[in-house]
């Protein structure tokens, strides 16, 4: 940031003018934009394909019909603009607030859901130089951050004043507490291994073809690692088998219920974004990030800086392609299997995991 | 105004010390005074962590900081335990009903 | 003014307003989320003074753990829900008074006060330095830390089983 | 010869006390054995000091001297001379006799032991302590216990005869404490040069120093001393607690009291007031107004002795009397006066000790002492007759029996003291002798002669117990009246000796006008 | 070799008295036998003591031997034992009638409960007798001087039951101490002098004339108290009339023999001690008392009273002797009259003993032919008592009524002649109420028909003694050799510078001899009469003694009343004491002790004033102090509102408070 700021002011545009702080100003509300767009569009792609495979999981088509008019992009078929579609229903869609509720809170909840997402990605390594801000704590803020959402959860149950939202909300942000632990955990198990917490140092140490990658390193700690990871990010993100707060036959959609419209997108968008996060997320610590899975097998043909961020996409989609899988297999938790699995699972595995690698790295 | 030193940070914190001890001074519900001291702490830290910036080179400040941090974690816990069990005691969690102990 | 100045007043002003926001308000909610801002632009300014692993923690324990706590403690502790929490506020004016004087002390107290600054050095990445000062210096401490917070965690747990029950 | 042989008789009855209060409250024979035994080793030990005694020095004897408290110069100094042997001697058997006596005590035997255990050593401590402090402090331990032992195992009125005792005694030691303070800070060390408590140094009057060297400052220790230890002895206006005290006092209680704690008044005067402020003693007012009490006390307490109706009264007055024969034999500083005043001391504990068993023996069986409620025991009980005739005979000074001796001397050397005129004042005296006959041979008649009281026809003969208590005293009286040379060659030459410094002791007189 | 014997003598009755009175009654025959026994051998050991002395025939003959028994610094108390011719006789004389005593006494307390204590006690008598006796030195013979009052005492109060008898043992002990008292305040004043008790050696010393003059008399005096009290002279004889009480033997014994003649005993050895002054004191007394008995006698009833005041009269008798400076005429009159009124005691005990304890003569009458023996000796002991010529009490009579005359002669005071006179009087009076008595008993009707015709004479043990007695009672009488033996002592002999034989003695031979003859017959002449009086009241009958009782009323109930001394004596002395130590245990009680009571009830009074003054004020103070602080308290706790963000406003205040003031101050 500093940089650009220096850059742009000698640059003896018009710009130059301004003070260092203006500068500033400009460039956090543009790089704000930038990334809302990016992750909205991404999560609208990721509705689509989270609507097609699970349907084809169920052995049904999903959204066919919806189209466009543009040329090329209609004959696509498939149903590709259903999204869309949605997106523009729900922007148009009445939002409706609950009387007695409390309208600010109200419209605050869904934005610190939103804002606890986005920020995270600032973080993360499309590619070596392909980052927004490469901080040194890196994976500490992510973590840091995503524990945002708690808040913007728990304010949301609690302004649309109607019992069930707040008991949604309160189960949630408990979930999401509890779970934050074990991911903590794990993630420190991949920092011993690195010994820094930068995600380009993380990726760099997984350089080296697909054997380098942390997944397949100690063998059996990294792999539980990663699953308790994926198993507790899931959770954070209320998704699939642990997304029992918006369990459609008790708590209807759980803090959400009474959102309508826009601010329900937001939710909803917030949901896939935190998803694409995720996968992005364990990619980085776990499957390498952007380097290439063959290493110098092709002589280093993949490696360059160009591939690097396709290579992160694609990990994050093969993740999130395993979400929703999940998703549409596996029957949702009870609340006290929700809360045993984190606490007398996940945790203790963490702990085996942490201590066998911290042993394992002496000897 | 001048640029932004050692002063300003001590400023904001006295600032904010301040705000924390008001809202501890006079806010009835126990748990906005919990938020008070909560503030209070942070203020401090700001504190600490300035001079840490300012005054001496290694971090000494910055480790304090961070436990006290880690102890105004372990107080709000105990404290909201007890802030409940006022509540489950007596049905309130204004501080002005809580003077049993009056003289 | 520098793009440091600029970021300083905004976390300043956001973290007094926020504050201010705590403290004037009515409602318990408004105060929490006054808070939440409070300590996030709090958070902010640690990034300034060069302290990111701190600001790290700040977000991750404060606003992620305390807040979390705090908010629950606000909707455990509210008879009914639905009813606008008020909360009225006790001997206003005189805590005012006190309030101001003491803060007419403290700046009269920085500024005469010669600090002993130093020109700050450039900001270095702390996390490492600090954990390792903690693994060495401070191994005591820290452990001790660490069985305060079990301390915590035992107490409020059996405090609220206690209190369920 | 046992090693610091005078520790272990004053200590010994501490560890008995100690052992008695670690006996469970039950065991009452095995409290009495314990106590028993303790008191008769004392004896034997009291046996060893008589034989071991070196009769022709008049230094101290037995002396152990350890620094106690550094500060005051206060030392753990205890020694025996020709005085105080015979009253150790005394002591020791009197209390094994009392503890015998005290067989049949029914209430808090426990306490009751344990204090008189105290009771002993404080009184052992007393006599043989040389260092002021160390002696004071026993004279207050000595009364405790014995409050205690009145107060709560006595008669009827024993709360107040108690509480008059113990004000009485308390008010003079407070005096004493002050003489004592005075001392403390005028006599000059000659080893130290500091204060110091030590009797001898006090004695000696080069040590004199401060305010001690003025005249009227002596007078007034002197007074102070004199009334502290007449209370004890106790002298004609101070002696209304004796009567209340005895006659409430449980028997073996009284025989202690009158046996050893109205010597421990003499005993003080010889070998304190005398010694270290022998011209206050000497000053003519004083020592006639002395010896006009010692009349006093043997006229007025045989009188009043004629009075009584309460035959334990009757003795307790008796007791005045004697001790005013006592106090006579003191005043005429004369070797044989002296030797027969202490030897007084001894044959009167000897002889009271006995009269108040005798009493004892009867309210054990009649449960009264009012002597017109007796009458012709003498059918009834021969051998207690027998022994009760002896002791009260020995009482009234008849020659072969120990008191005449003693009399005699006493009142020859008072007779014969070329220092002062005591001529008229030693005839009223022996006005006592006849006074002494009169109410002891009219008792005698009263409880003995005369025809049997119906009430007490069946009155059980005196028992072994009994007779383990009085026959030792009863051979006692008879070899001490037949051959008195076994106590007076002990205690004769330090005698002498005290008397010669006393009568040639430098007057300060001269300095005061 | 010779003072072996005598310390025998001396400890073989104590040895008795210890054996008999722990083992009396397991003995055999109660054991009277251990003492009667040991008493004979006193009486042998005695008799050779005497014929060694008497061998020896010097009249200076002396023997002492004495230890040290106690030693004080300088003064050296040394005991001993002293015998000379006086010590000698007077052995002989004690163990003599002690022995008879105690074979008299076999008979006479036969069946008494309390037989083997008798005996034991009569050896303590017995033992402290002869130790008086022997002793040498002042201290010694005070302390035998109350054995003998105890073992009197005990022996007097030996029927214990009846309250007579120990009242009488009482009274005896007390007036003989009142006598010892004055002896010890003597040997005191002695003592201080001359710093020894020893005869010879106060002798000596008064010799050199170290205790002289005022001194010497009174000391005299003091001692001459002690055998006042002893031999029942003038002030103090009232205790040997009820001293009856005793059963008859040991009146005998001591009230006849032994200890009243202890007085006479004492002034005999002391006699150097008393100059010219208090040697008249002691011949008035003597004179006094000697009258004063003899008239009460001539109206008593009891046989035994009348023989206890004739021997109150003898002795009165032997003192004036002594006191008129017949020496050995007043101890010849003592060994005599030993003798006699012994005889007459026992007489008088086996008529008692005959007649059933029955003592008043007026029951008794015309025993003459149921008790011969005792008849006999009774009128033998009578005729010599009374003076008849040629029997033994006639020459010591005689000798002391000549020595009276001859001192009158020799003085020509007044003083000594009335002396004289009344001492012939008295001789006819003596004469006069023995014979009554002798007539009222033997002769006449018997008055109590049923206890004549029980009464039977007295079994051998008895009689023996009494015959023995009447022979010694004629034969006592011959031989000049008591005269020549026991000399007058005088200062001379104890005087360092040797013994100087007595010029004057043979001067005053010669004066004595006139006077002797003049005494000898009036004596005869008042006996003969007195004699003839009595014949004529109670033998022929001729006047009644009832009319002149009557006629002479006055003087009559005087006499009977013993002269009124013993209600004399309890209105003043007892009755005395016992008021003065009633008002003393009062004064005692009330004023001492009240004065003790009132002080306590002055303190608690005190006390109760300051204690309400103390809670009235004080208090006051410290009840408003506390209602200020009360008050203070009251308001401050409003502040505690228990609210705890009311405290830390509160605190901030104070601390921004102080901080300004800080400042203002700096």
């Amino acid at each position: 940031m500093q940089e650009l700021i220096q850059a742009v002011q000698n640059s003896q545009t018009f710009l130059s003018g301004l003070s260092e702080a203006a500068l500033a100003i400009i460039f956090f509300v543009l790089f704000g934009l930038v990334f809302a767009t990016v992750a909205a569009v991404c999560a609208l792609v990721f509705v689509y394909l989270e609507r097609k495979i699970s349907a084809h999981m169920q052995d049904r088509l999903g959204p066919m019909e919806v189209n466009t008019g543009i040329p090329l992009l209609k004959n696509i078929g498939h149903g590709w603009a259903q999204t869309l579609a949605d997106a523009f229903k729900l922007l148009l869609k009445e939002d409706i607030v609950p009387n007695a509720a409390d309208r600010r809170l109200h419209l605050i909840a869904p934005f610190i859901l939103f804002c606890a997402v986005i920020a995270a990605f600032s973080v993360m390594p499309f590619g070596e130089k392909l980052v927004v801000s490469d901080m040194n704590i890196g994976v500490f803020f992510v973590l840091a951050i995503t524990s945002f959402s708690v808040i913007g959860v728990i304010l949301a149950g609690w302004a649309s004043n109607n019992k069930w939202s707040l008991l949604g909300g309160m189960r949630s942000a408990a979930q999401i507490v509890s779970y934050e632990i074990p991911s903590g955990l794990v993630v420190l198990v991949i920092v011993m291994q690195v010994g820094s917490l930068r995600f380009n140092d993380i990726v760099m140490a997984q350089a080296g073809g697909i054997l380098h990658w942390h997944i397949f390193q100690f063998f059996p700690l990294n792999l539980i690692a990663f699953i308790i990871s994926f198993l507790a990010t899931l959770a954070e993100a209320n998704r699939a088998p642990f997304d029992l707060p918006e369990a459609e036959s008790e708590l209807t959609a759980g803090f959400a219920t009474e959102y309508s419209g826009f601010k329900w997108a937001i939710f909803y968008l917030s949901e896939y974004a935190n998803m694409f996060l995720i996968g992005i997320f364990l990619s980085a610590l776990f499957l390498g990030g952007w380097t290439s899975p063959f290493g110098s097998l092709f002589g280093g043909f993949f490696d360059k800086p160009g591939w690097q961020p396709v290579w992160i996409i694609l990990k994050a989609v093969a993740i999130i392609f395993l979400q929703m899988w999940l998703r549409w297999t596996l029957p949702r938790l009870r609340v006290d299997q929700l809360m045993y699995t984190s606490w007398k699972v996940l945790t203790p595995f963490a702990f085996v995991t942490i201590f066998g690698v911290g042993l394992w790295m002496l000897f | 105004m001048m640029a932004v030193g050692l002063n300003h940070f001590l400023v904001l914190s006295a600032l904010l010390f301040v705000l924390g001890l008001l809202a501890v001074l006079t806010k009835k519900n126990a748990v906005t005074v919990l938020m008070g001291i909560e503030l209070i702490l942070n203020a401090a830290n700001i504190n600490f962590i300035a001079f840490s910036r300012y005054a001496d080179t290694d971090l000494d400040g910055q480790l304090f900081a961070l436990f006290v941090i880690i102890t105004a974690a372990a107080g709000a816990a105990v404290a909201l335990a007890i802030v409940l069990n006022i509540y489950k005691q007596m049905r309130s969690v204004n501080l002005d009903e809580a003077d049993t102990l009056a003289g | 003014m520098s793009y440091f100045d600029l970021t300083f007043y905004v976390f300043a002003i956001g973290a007094v307003v926020s504050a201010g926001m705590m403290v004037f308000s009515r409602n318990l909610i408004y105060c929490a989320v006054g808070l939440l801002f409070a300590l996030a632009s709090i958070a902010g300014i640690y990034v300034l003074l060069g302290a990111d692993f701190l600001a790290a923690t700040q977000l991750l324990v404060y606003v992620g753990g305390i807040l979390a706590l705090l908010l629950f403690g606000i909707m455990l502790s509210v008879k009914f829900t639905g009813v606008e929490l008020r909360t009225g506020t006790l001997q206003m004016l005189p805590g005012l008074i006190i309030v101001a004087g003491l803060f007419l002390l403290l700046l009269r107290m920085i500024y005469r006060a010669e600090w002993a600054v130093q020109t700050p050095g450039d900001m270095l990445p702390t996390t490492t330095t600090i954990g390792k000062r903690i693994m060495t210096d401070l191994l005591i401490p820290f452990e001790i830390a660490s069985i305060l917070l079990l301390i915590a965690l035992i107490g409020a747990a059996y405090m609220a089983r206690r209190e369920r029950s | 010869m046992i090693p610091n042989i005078l520790s272990v008789i004053v200590f010994l009855p501490v560890v008995g006390m100690l052992i008695v209060l670690l006996l469970p409250k039950e065991k009452k024979t095995a409290i009495k054995m314990v106590s028993a035994v303790f008191t008769g080793l004392q004896v034997i030990i009291a046996w060893q000091i008589y034989v071991n005694f070196d009769t022709n020095t008049t230094s101290m004897q037995f002396v152990e001297q350890v620094k106690w408290i550094e500060s005051f110069n206060i030392w753990y100094f205890v020694g025996i001379d020709g005085l105080s042997v015979s009253m150790v001697l005394l002591t020791a058997l009197l209390s094994f006799i009392a503890i015998v006596a005290s067989w049949n005590i029914d209430r808090a035997e426990k306490a009751y032991f344990a204090l008189f255990l105290l009771l002993d050593a404080g009184m052992m401590g007393v006599f043989v302590a040389l260092d002021f402090f160390l002696f004071y402090i026993f004279w207050e331990v000595m009364l405790l216990p014995m409050y205690f032992l009145i107060g709560i195992w006595g008669g009827p009125r024993r709360e107040y005869a108690a509480i008059k005792f113990f004000l009485y005694t308390l008010l003079g030691s407070v005096l004493m404490l002050l003489a004592l303070l005075v001392l403390y800070f005028n006599v000059k060390d000659p080893v130290t040069g500091g204060h110091t408590f030590n009797m001898l140094h006090m004695m000696d009057q080069a040590n004199h120093a401060g305010i001690l060297k003025q005249f009227n400052i002596r007078l007034l220790v002197y007074a102070a001393l004199f009334i502290g230890f007449a209370i004890k002895v106790p002298i004609f206006p101070f002696h209304t607690w004796l009567p209340d005290a005895h006659v409430e006092a449980p028997t073996p209680i009284s025989v202690i009291l009158a046996g050893v704690l109205l010597k421990m008044g003499t005993y003080g005067m010889l070998r304190i007031s005398f010694p270290i402020l022998p011209d206050a003693m000497k000053w003519e007012p004083f020592l006639y107004g002395f010896v006009i009490l010692a009349v006093i006390n043997i006229v007025y307490g045989s009188l009043c002795a004629m009075a009584q109706t309460d035959l334990k009264k009757l003795v307790a007055y008796s007791s005045i009397g004697h001790m005013g024969v006592v106090l006579l034999g003191m005043a005429g500083l004369t070797s044989l006066g002296m030797n027969g005043a202490v030897l007084q001391m001894f044959n009167h504990g000897i002889v009271s000790g006995m009269l108040f068993l005798l009493v004892g023996v009867i309210y054990d069986r009649a449960h009264h002492r009012e002597i017109s409620g007796f009458g012709g025991l003498a059918s009834q009980m021969p051998i207690y007759t027998g022994i009760a005739s002896l002791a009260f005979f020995a009482n009234l000074g008849l020659p072969g029996l120990n008191n005449f001796i003693s009399e005699a001397f006493s009142f020859l050397g008072a007779f014969g003291s070329e220092a002062f005129n005591l001529k008229v004042y030693t005839i009223i005296g022996t006005l006592g002798i006849i006074l002494t006959a009169g109410y002891m041979l009219w008792t005698l008649q009263r409880v003995f002669f005369g025809p049997l009281n119906p009430k007490y026809v069946n009155m059980p003969e005196v028992n072994t117990r009994e007779l383990i208590t009085l026959v030792p005293l009863g051979i006692l009286v008879i070899v001490l009246g037949v051959y008195p040379n076994l106590l007076l060659n002990l205690m004769e030459v330090s005698l002498n000796n005290l008397v010669q410094t006393v009568l040639n002791a430098p007057s300060f007189l001269l300095g005061m006008q | 070799m010779i003072v072996d014997y005598v310390i025998w003598i001396v400890l073989l009755p104590l040895i008795s008295f210890a054996i008999q009175i722990f083992f009396g009654k397991r003995l055999p025959r109660q054991g009277d036998w251990l003492p009667t026994s040991v008493m004979f051998i006193d009486l042998l050991l005695s008799l050779i003591v005497a014929g060694k002395v008497f061998s020896a025939y010097d009249p200076e003959f002396r023997i002492t031997r004495s230890f040290e028994w106690v030693v004080l610094g300088t003064t050296t108390i040394k005991f001993g034992i002293l015998i000379d011719n006086l010590t000698a006789v007077m052995l002989f004389i004690v163990t003599l009638v002690s022995s008879l005593v105690h074979l008299f006494s076999i008979g006479y307390m036969h069946g008494d409960p309390r037989y083997s204590r008798y005996f034991a006690y009569l050896s303590l008598f017995s033992f402290s007798m002869l130790g008086l006796i022997s002793v040498d030195n002042f201290l010694g013979i005070y302390m035998f001087w109350e054995l003998v009052g105890v073992s009197s005492y005990l022996l007097i109060g030996f029927w214990f039951e009846k309250h007579s008898a120990s009242n009488a043992a009482k009274k005896a002990f007390l007036v003989n101490r009142v006598g010892d008292v004055g002896m010890f305040i003597g040997i005191l004043l002695i003592f201080a002098i001359t710093h020894t008790f020893n005869f010879s050696e106060v002798f000596g010393k008064i010799a050199a004339g170290e205790l002289s003059g005022a001194l010497l008399t009174t000391a005299g005096i003091l001692i001459f108290c002690g055998a006042v009290g002893k031999s029942a002279q003038f002030p103090l004889h009232v205790w040997l009339p009820d001293a009856m009480e005793g059963p008859t033997p040991v009146s005998a014994l001591i009230h006849a023999a032994t200890m009243v003649a202890a007085g006479v005993y004492l002034v005999g050895r002391t006699f150097v001690l008393y100059s010219e002054h208090a040697l008249l004191v002691i011949a008035g007394i003597g004179t006094i008392t000697a009258f004063i008995a003899a008239t009460i006698a001539v109206v008593q009833m009891d046989i035994k009273k009348v023989l206890a005041y004739s021997t109150i009269s003898q002795l009165g008798y032997m003192i004036a002797a002594l006191g008129v400076g017949g020496y050995n005429a007043g101890l010849f009159h003592l060994m005599t009259h030993a003798f006699f009124k012994a005889l007459l005691f026992l007489g008088a005990g086996s008529v008692i003993h005959a007649m059933h304890h029955e003592q008043d003569m007026r029951q008794m009458g015309g025993l003459r032919h149921k008790l011969p023996v005792t008849f006999a000796t009774f009128l033998i002991a009578t005729m010599a008592i009374s003076g008849v010529p040629g029997l033994a009490g006639f020459f010591s009579k005689d000798a002391i009524l000549a020595a009276s005359l001859e001192k009158a002669m020799e003085t020509g005071m007044l003083y000594h002649y009335t002396i004289f006179a009344i001492l012939i009087f008295t001789a006819g009076l003596t004469a006069f109420y023995m014979f009554r008595a002798l007539f009222l008993t033997f002769y006449g009707t018997p008055r109590n028909k049923e206890k004549f015709d029980h009464a039977h004479e007295s079994p051998g043990t008895m009689t023996i003694p009494l015959v023995a007695l009447a022979v010694f009672t004629v034969i006592g009488g011959y031989g000049k050799w008591f005269e020549e033996l026991v000399r007058k002592p005088n200062l001379q002999m104890f005087a360092e510078s040797g013994a100087v034989q007595d010029a004057t003695h043979a001067a005053t031979e010669a004066a004595a001899h006139g006077a002797h003859t003049i005494a000898m017959v009036l004596s005869i002449a008042f006996a003969f009469g007195g004699i003839a009086v009595a014949m004529l009241y109670y033998y022929w009958n001729k006047y009644s003694a009832e009319a002149v009782s009557k006629k002479f009323a006055g003087i009559y109930n005087f006499l009977w009343n013993k002269w009124y001394f013993d209600e004399l004596y309890q209105a003043t002395a007892v009755r005395g004491t016992l008021l003065l130590s009633k008002a003393m245990g009062w004064f005692d009680l009330n004023v001492i002790d009240g004065l003790v009571n009132n002080t306590a009830r002055l303190t608690t009074l005190i006390s109760f004033g300051s204690g309400t003054t103390d809670n009235r004020i004080v208090d006051g103070l410290v009840n408003w102090v506390a209602r200020i602080i009360g008050w203070f308290g009251a308001t401050l706790r409003e502040i505690q509102t228990g609210r705890v963000q009311a405290y830390i406003l509160m605190a901030l205040g104070a601390f921004i408070l102080l901080y300004v003031i800080q400042l203002a101050m700096v």
